[in-house]
């Protein structure tokens, strides 16, 4: 699929609220941006020089929804580090540097016509994610939405106020199934009977997933079970998101002399295979 | 899958590619031994691809540098390669390089096509290792920057480029491969910055850089476990712009050769005080990460200032601010 | 034509005074050479003197140093002598001082009256004029600390303490004078961080103090002039931290005497993070100008921190990180 | 005269409004300083670390006015740099730390009685302060109205809305003589002949100046010709304020193994005297 070329633009900051204990949502107008933009593909948000701390590094950041009819996007952001809690500050009328899209996102297998050897066209989707992670998939959830595609959303948090994407899910009428680790139910080993007990006899076409490392294991091995293929969204410390830093390599073991892939424009969202052995 | 297809860019991008304008009474040409640029900006090595080409008009740049460009491929270091600390951001990223043959091949028909004279940055970790890889690059390139400020592996611990001997021996044996200018990248933590561009003007050299990053270690605030992959890596940005303005001084003084600035170059005024201590280019790094039209709005506001102050280059808006 | 008789402390200072408890199962002390120290924490040369003890305990502190005694009476330099830009603050004192006779007689008496460990900082401008400056103290003071990172003016432009073998120099001439502890304060920009402190040890230094400030050229906004008489002055505070953590690291790993961290210690977290990479003590000095009080909040933070994980001293509480 | 010990206090700010077009007045409460503090001395201000803009220097600011019995002191200062910028966001009710009250101060010739050889003791004052440097003059406003001494202050300015002090001065009767920039009225030449003709014939027992080198000039020029002592407070770069950084060495041409005297132990307050020649 051709990705769109990024842009950067000077986005007006149309809603920046509280979400949940934890995360801020950001509406940002940019409609090339919102229009282009596939899912799981992401933004670098310049934080603003003009806020008390400098903030040197743009900060890559999910784009959560895509709204082509408004020429707005959503981003969904934790208070984490520096970089987050000066992005606080920003208030609704200002405007914020982003550039974007940035970045491979998810694909469905192609619903139009499989090749012989290739995955079975996608009707069903299974999509996990995991905190701020859930933002990377929910591009996928739409992209289901419209394809009219079966999207089953495991949404993973600490608690249920913290779970993010569950008004979202709803509105684009997918399943959700909400695991929390107050309850236990986000439990790994709870979670992966859950789920095989759920598609017992009809796995999904494809797994999504992003937000924690060993949700994406559990992904992958759920896809080896069933024999479908697993995406998996990673994040990697950033400075350009365009592939010339080579700041954000994958941390994968290979060969001294081979770099491993940049999440930024080989990624973030990268086939997951489990290791041989 | 495309969702609607792709839009014509956006106000704020587009208004900007569309404000180029010319400058006549102004003249920001700077020579670097028989190169001569548009302009004294131009971005630092590691900070920049022929991708930014989407992004900005890259053709308004007085040149562009390549990544570090090593003469067998190398992967580069570990995970995490960069974070940003309230002190700047650091690097490690390790300077993976697909070597001379790989950035002939993969690259260097990308920067061919960006319309401005290419420097290509070549590294090595051994005072011999330089000479093979410019002789790799088969002429490729208009100028050559030699990054000496990286460990020497013949003297434990030190980099190249804080040794006056090393820095003389590299520059004369690329000298015997080319007739192209050739620039010496020096490293911050040296014992005497005029020792070292004295060193390169000596050996042959057309210009110095002054200069890389400076090497520092961040720790984790919970567990004080090193950030970075390779625990070392390279302080960058605004904040290192005292110390590197002080070198670029200093080395202007002791050398005759053009000294390029770099350092924490944010805006023109950044420039124009390294400027006003005897640079005669800049490069930027860090600044293009969070505004990548960083450079772009560099020359076009010193053309401004130029301009305003009824001044046909640098040197007389310095003046005209020393009377 | 006092207004009214003088009043108590207020609170804030009060309850700060009153604050001192013991810590029975902790021991932070720390031996330099011959000398021990109850505790790891001192100021820095030049950021302390005897008028602090009207606003902080003193006593509780593990030494003082002196700002740097030269051999004869210098002015210092032109004003201004400070300055703060954003990467921190800068400093152009020069190193006023009496001379070591005059120290003897107006400031000695003034610091042995604080009732803890007075180390001497003695500075020079050749390597030959460390030793007489020691001779002139008379065997006053608890330990020297010897302030390399002074031009050396027989060689110019490079400090004494960034070339190994005037380092050497200095300290065995320095030896021959004084059976006290000797410690080598290094300056930043060196070629080999390691050279420098292994040239101190080898010639009998006790323990080297990682590091001086950073040389740097502050301009300012309007004229870009230089903002400091002196044009140069040493950039100070948290930015340089993790510049000058990375050099206590190499130090460290390069000497078995104790490395002594110095630069942009503000907090007992920053102090960890100096002592996790291999220091054995602390010298604090921009954060006091703002903070009085943070030599005094680190030492105790230290001690409620090794009290709250059992920790019987630093070495454990870092231990229990690792584990 | 005994000089008060310095304290530091984490001083609740009870006022911080705009005055004028150019300036900020905050009031501390930190009895200890507002009780102790002599005429002309100074504190140093640490701006708050929790700020967006770390300032590492605490700056030095004249004591405006002391109210001993409220606990309370005054400082008036001008936005100008980094420092006073990020001071401005401090908001009532916060703490700031301050160290004060230090330096030498304004000091009237002794009212008690003279020693043969010195200045007659003050009877009348003439006090000249410019901008900021009106607050270093106002503590010695305040002793005159209580010992009775007859003062008559310049306040010089940009404008009538950017001078300070003409409201204190009514409070505490003295007669002032607004000069600005705008009508031409601060000019030396004409404020020297107003002077001049003010005081002909009864010249004041002391002149004390504060805020810009000619001005001081002026005072000194006066004094001389009156043959009555002038004080003038300076100011300088300084970082700790109690004399042991050596930061704020007076600027004045000195033999170069002697340092000149530090304003802020030495100082603020020097005798002026011109020139020989
Ligand atoms: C492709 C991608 C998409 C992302 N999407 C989201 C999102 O939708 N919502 C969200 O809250 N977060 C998202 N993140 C993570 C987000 O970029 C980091 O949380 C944020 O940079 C760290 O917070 P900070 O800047 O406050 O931390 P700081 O402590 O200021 O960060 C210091 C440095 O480390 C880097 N860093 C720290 N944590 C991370 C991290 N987890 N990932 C990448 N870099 C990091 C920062 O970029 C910076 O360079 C995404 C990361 C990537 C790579
Ligand atoms: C004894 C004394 C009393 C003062 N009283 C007042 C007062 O009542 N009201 C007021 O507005 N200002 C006063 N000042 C000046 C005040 O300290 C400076 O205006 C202020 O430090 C500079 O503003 P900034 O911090 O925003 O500048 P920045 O640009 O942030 O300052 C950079 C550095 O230069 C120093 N600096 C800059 N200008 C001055 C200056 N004029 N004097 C001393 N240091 C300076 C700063 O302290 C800092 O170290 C006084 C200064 C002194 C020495
Ligand atoms: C991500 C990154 C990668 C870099 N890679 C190189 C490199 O390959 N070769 C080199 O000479 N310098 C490299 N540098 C150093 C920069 O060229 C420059 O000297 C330094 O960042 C200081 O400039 P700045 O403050 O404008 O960033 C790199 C810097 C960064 C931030
Ligand atoms: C005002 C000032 C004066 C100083 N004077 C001396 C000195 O006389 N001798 C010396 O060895 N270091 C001197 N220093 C350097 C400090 O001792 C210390 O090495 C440096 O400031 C880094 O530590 P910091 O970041 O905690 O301030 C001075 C520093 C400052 C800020
Ligand atoms: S972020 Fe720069 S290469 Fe990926
Ligand atoms: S301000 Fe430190 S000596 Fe005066």
């Amino acid at each position: 699929m051709p990705r769109p070329d990024p842009v950067w633009d000077d986005a007006a900051v149309l809603v920046h609220e509280v979400v949940g204990e934890r995360y801020r949502r950001l509406v940002l107008a940019s409609a090339t941006i919102a229009t282009t933009a596939l899912a799981g593909q992401f933004l670098m948000i310049t934080v603003p020089p003009a806020l008390g701390e400098r903030i040197l590094l743009p900060r890559p950041m999910a784009i959560h929804r895509r709204h082509p009819e408004q020429g707005t996007v959503e981003v969904i952001y934790g208070v984490a580090g520096r970089g987050t809690t000066a992005l606080v500050d920003v208030g609704v009328g200002e405007r914020l540097l982003v550039t974007g899209p940035l970045g491979r996102g998810f694909e469905f297998p192609d619903a139009a016509g499989p090749d012989a050897a290739g995955p079975r066209p996608a009707r069903t989707a299974l999509m996990i994610g995991r905190g701020v992670g859930v933002c990377a998939i929910m591009g996928s959830v739409e992209d289901a939405a419209r394809l009219g595609i079966d999207a089953t959303v495991v949404l993973s948090g600490r608690s249920r106020a913290n779970l993010i994407g569950s008004a979202d899910c709803a509105e684009l009428g997918a399943t959700v199934i909400p695991v929390t680790d107050d309850d236990g139910s986000s439990a790994l080993a709870a979670l992966g009977e859950r789920l095989r007990g759920l598609f017992a006899g009809a796995p999904p076409d494809v797994i999504l997933v992003c937000g924690a490392g060993v949700l994406a294991r559990l992904a992958a091995e759920l896809g080896a079970e069933w024999g479908v293929p697993v995406q998996v969204s990673l994040e990697a410390h950033m400075a350009c998101g365009l592939g010339y830093c080579h700041g954000c390599a994958a941390p994968v073991a290979t060969d001294p002399a081979v770099e491993g892939p940049l999440v930024c424009v080989d990624g973030p969202v990268f086939d997951a295979v489990l290791p041989a052995g | 899958m495309t969702i609607a297809p792709p839009m014509p860019p956006t106000d704020a991008r587009r208004a900007f590619f569309d404000a180029r304008r010319a400058f006549e009474a102004v003249n920001l040409s700077v020579r670097i031994g028989s190169l001569t640029l548009a302009n004294p900006v131009m971005p630092a090595s590691g900070c920049f691809g022929p991708a930014l080409g989407r992004l900005i008009p890259v053709a308004e740049l007085g040149a562009v540098v390549t990544k570090t460009v090593f003469g067998t491929p190398r992967g580069g270091n570990a995970a995490h390669r960069l974070t940003e600390l309230r002190a700047g951001m650091v690097n490690s990223v390790g300077i993976p390089s697909r070597g001379a043959a790989g950035y002939l091949a993969a690259q260097h028909p990308l920067y061919l096509a960006l319309g401005v004279p290419v420097i290509v940055s070549v590294g090595g970790h051994r005072p011999g290792e330089y000479a093979p890889v410019v002789r790799g690059l088969r002429g490729a390139g208009d100028a050559y920057e030699l990054n000496v400020s990286c460990p020497n592996l013949d003297r434990h611990g030190t980099d190249i480029g804080s040794d006056p001997d090393a820095i003389g021996t590299v520059v004369q044996a690329v000298r015997r491969e080319t007739d192209k200018p050739l620039i010496v990248k020096l490293p911050v933590l040296v014992s005497s910055i005029a020792d070292c561009a004295q060193a390169a003007e000596a050996a042959g050299a057309d210009a110095v850089c002054v200069a890389n990053s400076i090497p520092a270690l961040p720790l984790t605030a919970d567990t004080r476990s090193p950030v970075l992959g390779n625990v070392i890596g390279g302080l960058s940005g605004p904040n290192i712009r005292p110390v590197v303005l002080r070198l670029v001084w200093l080395a202007a003084r002791a050398v005759d050769i053009p000294v390029i600035a770099c350092g924490g170059i944010e805006t023109a005024d950044d420039a124009l005080d390294y400027f006003s201590v005897g640079a005669r280019a800049v490069q930027v790094g860090t600044a293009s990460f969070g505004r990548p039209f960083a450079m772009v709005e560099i020359i076009r506001a010193l053309q401004e200032r130029c301009e305003g102050a009824a001044a046909a280059d640098i040197a007389e808006l310095i003046e005209l601010w020393r009377a």
